[in-house]
């Protein structure tokens, strides 16, 4: 879930930025370290951002009828962990705004930090916490899947509500209004996104 | 649209002028952002329309297809910003003035900054752009990734359409419980193949000299010249002093 | 004569971008398809030859409903297609379209979950599934090979294993799209004997080529596809024969010469 | 007569899980090498013959040393490879290896990018390396396309973009995975015309197929593989002609018999 080209004001397009830098500073550190110290990898790498691109443009069905495309957060953290699924997230939605036109560039700090920095940390802890408590691995993959998800959602929602709260509610009132607003479509992808997810890890699983 | 708009960016007269266009769109971008929007946007929109369609000779059929389906999903936000929420006395949903004022300039500013970023993509190739972040000393590490996320998207991208069509002659997407179904096997061939492919191309690059570190290539020389810089600079300035002076 | 399964009317196609993509190449295509008319009978065997990007697989997409022509229509047995889901539903168990390369076709673990992938969509139950899955696989000589994993299989079982894919379906046409590259003499005879096989049960086949040795042993009929044209469609000799057509659609190199060689490396 | 610049000596080679793989499919195969030995002399023209799975391509790597054997010895110039990082990489400038999809060996973003990195990693300088690039992709036929990014090149040209990134490395020896595969009779002429001129400049020319014709064409000479070993190398005519050997190697297709057709679906 993206936020398009020139939505937010200068302030919130530069303060979310601000707010990716870091992470992003340290996903490019990590993915330095682990091309030099695995060079083997280095393809691999290049390819699987690759593969998340085209995965997140496969078309899903969906419930109300419109065609909705997975984010494909969940499957990047099993791919690569989550420092450099920061990276990863960040070039695939860079990608999305130069050659899709999907999404933007002075938005791209905050559908970095909504997707890929929030997403990918969510899907990451829900993985570790799956362990901890000795889930399955197929309701482990589909709960880091789905509330990833859930939680760019939320995180989405949250900055449209910072950058326009409501005249008369403020923030909360404006939180409300998106977080209502986009839940007719997002709270269906996750859920598929998740069943995606485990029919894919299943399937790979298998072979 | 992914290969209506990399078909352009190779084709376009500009290709050549990456770092011209660069400057010149970070100008405009800057004019977006910081201008009162309403006020600038249809400069903006000029200036950028008139760059893509005269100057770089992009079709305007392409160029307008790529504009308009983002302001589709733009007049739907556009509409929520209009919309005010209150739960003083039940949940109540209303039209608020200032909350159109709003949408308005949002809209003029996301009009304007999309027909920017439209106008850089259509006209630069990526390899270009990724040459001149090599350039501004972006870390090779980032570089190789999204050089090789690059090429990989192509090819994975056929290998999707292809996948696709298969299941669709074999009625594989004819309800939801199969299409799921289809998609998750769509993914898992693609990861598949995903892996495949890098490690064949590992051993072919080995065959090239390739030890596992970094992927060099060289740089293409640049067609800007320096008029073409002046310019970049100028249409920018000219935008921002037109639009504070009236 | 039978009205035919299949036939285009003058379709026009163009890829999007082509032109602009033309130009910088040099290239002075500008459309895929160009006024393409062929008509598919009932039980024929028909060659599609042409060079590489004459125009081959756009046809074939567009004769099961895949693409949708700019102009131009397609008719199956007499009727236009019906582009809608049902409709597109319909043609696809009577017309069935195999790809040129078998790995975007095969995507299940197993040969026998693979070719089964068609039937289940059907929705058909347990046991008609497992039928059409052994019919099909037997079709193309792999019937002990169902349990193997797909990429065990070499190339030129994977290509039958696609082509049994599409028969599970049961169609009355079959599109096969170079159905004999990168298979080896052995490879191809084999094919073509499975292809025989089922020419004899009453399937129409359509396959693509550039190789016109093939296209001569194996077709009744064959058209000449050329820049987006069919140059001719004829029964047998009469095509083969007309070496200037070969020569317009690339379909005959200029005899091989020898440069040449520097002395010394003799 | 010149030293050989390659030698293969009695090579063995077993692909890791082959002989579990050949057990599920009935093969009897073990092994990809099965005792191969072959020389590659200076300024030759040497077609490898084989059907698919006869291991050419297997020989092939382990000729440019990606795949180094189980037992046996390749030499290069008489003394045996050496597999160190250095060695390698001074093997590789001498002998270039191309492989059947070109996709495995193109990764950059244009043509001209790609064939720099070969140039590039032998650590010569700019202008070095754009004279390399310029040269290497007028020999196969590409310079103006240098600034296309490669997914737009056909299937023809992105043959041609490989092998113009192995000549930039400026071989002795083009190693070449079945170079016309895929390709029709227009662009196996045009690429076997690049290759005249590549050899009459003094470069070795090895390919690998499973065209007799092809071979018979262009080659001086012919080995030819069946099961991992190769049965026969010799200069021309006493190869091509040995129906036997032909047929043992499976390069000859039984004629193709047309079976009985169905009655109603003349």
């Amino acid at each position: 879930m993206h936020i398009m080209e020139g939505y937010l004001p200068a302030a919130h397009a530069i303060g979310w930025t601000a707010a990716a830098a870091p992470f992003l500073a340290y996903g490019v550190k990590k993915l330095a370290r682990q091309m030099r110290e695995h060079p083997e990898s280095r393809l691999l790498l290049g390819a699987s951002t690759g593969f998340v691109f085209v995965l997140s443009s496969l078309k899903l069905p969906s419930v109300t009828g419109s065609c909705s495309h997975p984010t494909g957060i969940g499957f990047g953290t099993t791919l690569f962990g989550p420092g450099i699924m920061f990276v990863a997230g960040f070039v695939v939605l860079l990608f999305q705004a130069l050659l899709l036109a999907h999404g933007g560039l002075t938005t791209l700090g905050a559908n970095t930090f909504s997707m890929a920095i929030v997403g990918g940390l969510v899907a990451w802890g829900v993985f570790r916490a799956a362990t901890v408590l000795r889930l399955s691995s197929g309701a482990a993959v589909f709960l880091a899947a789905m509330l990833s998800d859930l939680a760019t959602y939320v995180v989405t929602s949250l900055q449209l509500a910072l950058a326009f709260p409501d005249p008369a509610g403020g923030f909360t009132a404006a939180a409300a209004k998106f977080l209502s607003i986009f839940a007719f479509t997002q709270l269906p992808l996750a859920v598929i996104e998740g069943l995606l997810s485990v029919l894919v890890m299943n399937l790979l699983r298998a072979h | 649209m992914l290969r209506l708009i990399d078909i352009n960016a190779h084709t376009n007269r500009w290709r050549a002028k990456t770092g011209a266009v660069m400057l010149l769109c970070a100008g405009l971008m800057a004019c977006a952002l910081f201008l009162p929007p309403v006020a600038c946007a249809p400069l903006i929109l000029a200036a950028t329309w008139l760059a893509a369609l005269a100057g770089a000779r992009v079709p305007a059929r392409d160029f307008a297809k790529a504009f308009v389906i983002p302001m589709g999903f733009l007049a739907t936000g556009a509409l929520a910003l209009c919309l005010s929420l209150t739960w003083d006395d039940g949940v109540r949903i209303a039209f608020a003035r200032e909350g159109a004022r709003t949408a308005l300039q949002t809209s003029c500013r996301a009009a304007a900054a999309l027909s920017v970023t439209l106008l850089y993509a259509f006209t630069s190739p990526l390899s270009r752009t990724l040459a001149l972040l090599r350039r501004f000393r972006v870390p090779a590490a980032l570089i190789d990734l999204m050089g090789l996320a690059y090429r990989t998207i192509f090819l994975l991208d056929e290998s999707r359409a292809a996948i696709l069509r298969a299941q669709q002659n074999r009625l594989g997407w004819r309800n939801a419980r199969r299409a799921l179904r289809s998609a998750g096997l769509a993914a898992a061939a693609l990861f598949t193949r995903t892996h495949a492919r890098a490690a064949r191309l590992e051993r072919g690059l080995q065959s090239r000299g390739y030890d596992g570190g970094a992927l060099p290539v060289l740089l293409p020389p640049s067609a800007a010249s320096a008029r073409d810089y002046a310019l970049a600079l100028l249409v920018p300035a000219l935008v921002a002093a037109t639009t504070l002076l009236l | 004569m039978p009205p035919p399964i299949l036939e285009a009317r003058d379709l026009h196609f163009a890829w999007p971008g082509m032109a602009r993509a033309a130009g910088l190449c040099g290239a002075q295509r500008l459309r895929a398809l160009d006024g393409v008319s062929l008509a598919l009978r009932p039980g024929a065997r028909l060659a599609l030859l042409g060079a590489n990007g004459s125009g081959k697989s756009t046809l074939l997409l567009h004769l099961n409903g895949t693409l949708r022509p700019d102009s131009g229509v397609v008719l199956h047995d007499g009727a236009p297609l019906d582009h809608s889901k049902r409709g597109l539903l319909a043609l696809r168990q009577r017309v069935a379209l195999v790809f040129q390369d078998p790995d975007d076709q095969l995507f299940a673990g197993t040969l026998a979950q693979d070719v089964s992938f068609g039937p289940l969509n059907l929705g058909l139950a347990g046991d008609a599934v497992a039928q059409r899955v052994a019919e099909a696989l037997a079709a193309v000589g792999l019937e002990n090979l169902g349990e193997m994993p797909l990429h065990m299989l070499s190339h030129g079982q994977r290509k039958r294993a696609a082509i049994a894919g599409a028969l599970a379906m049961r169609p009355r046409a079959l599109l096969l799209d170079e159905p004999t590259a990168g298979l080896d003499p052995e490879g191809v005879s084999s094919l073509l004997a499975h292809l025989d096989d089922l020419n004899a049960q009453g399937i129409a086949i359509l396959f693509s080529t550039h190789h016109l040795d093939l296209a001569r042993a194996w077709a009744d009929e064959a058209a000449i596809m050329s820049e987006g044209r069919v140059l001719a469609h004829d029964g047998g000799e009469a095509v083969f024969s007309n070496e200037e057509l070969l020569q317009t659609a690339r379909l005959r190199c200029a005899p091989h010469r020898r440069a040449q060689r520097a002395p010394g490396h003799a």
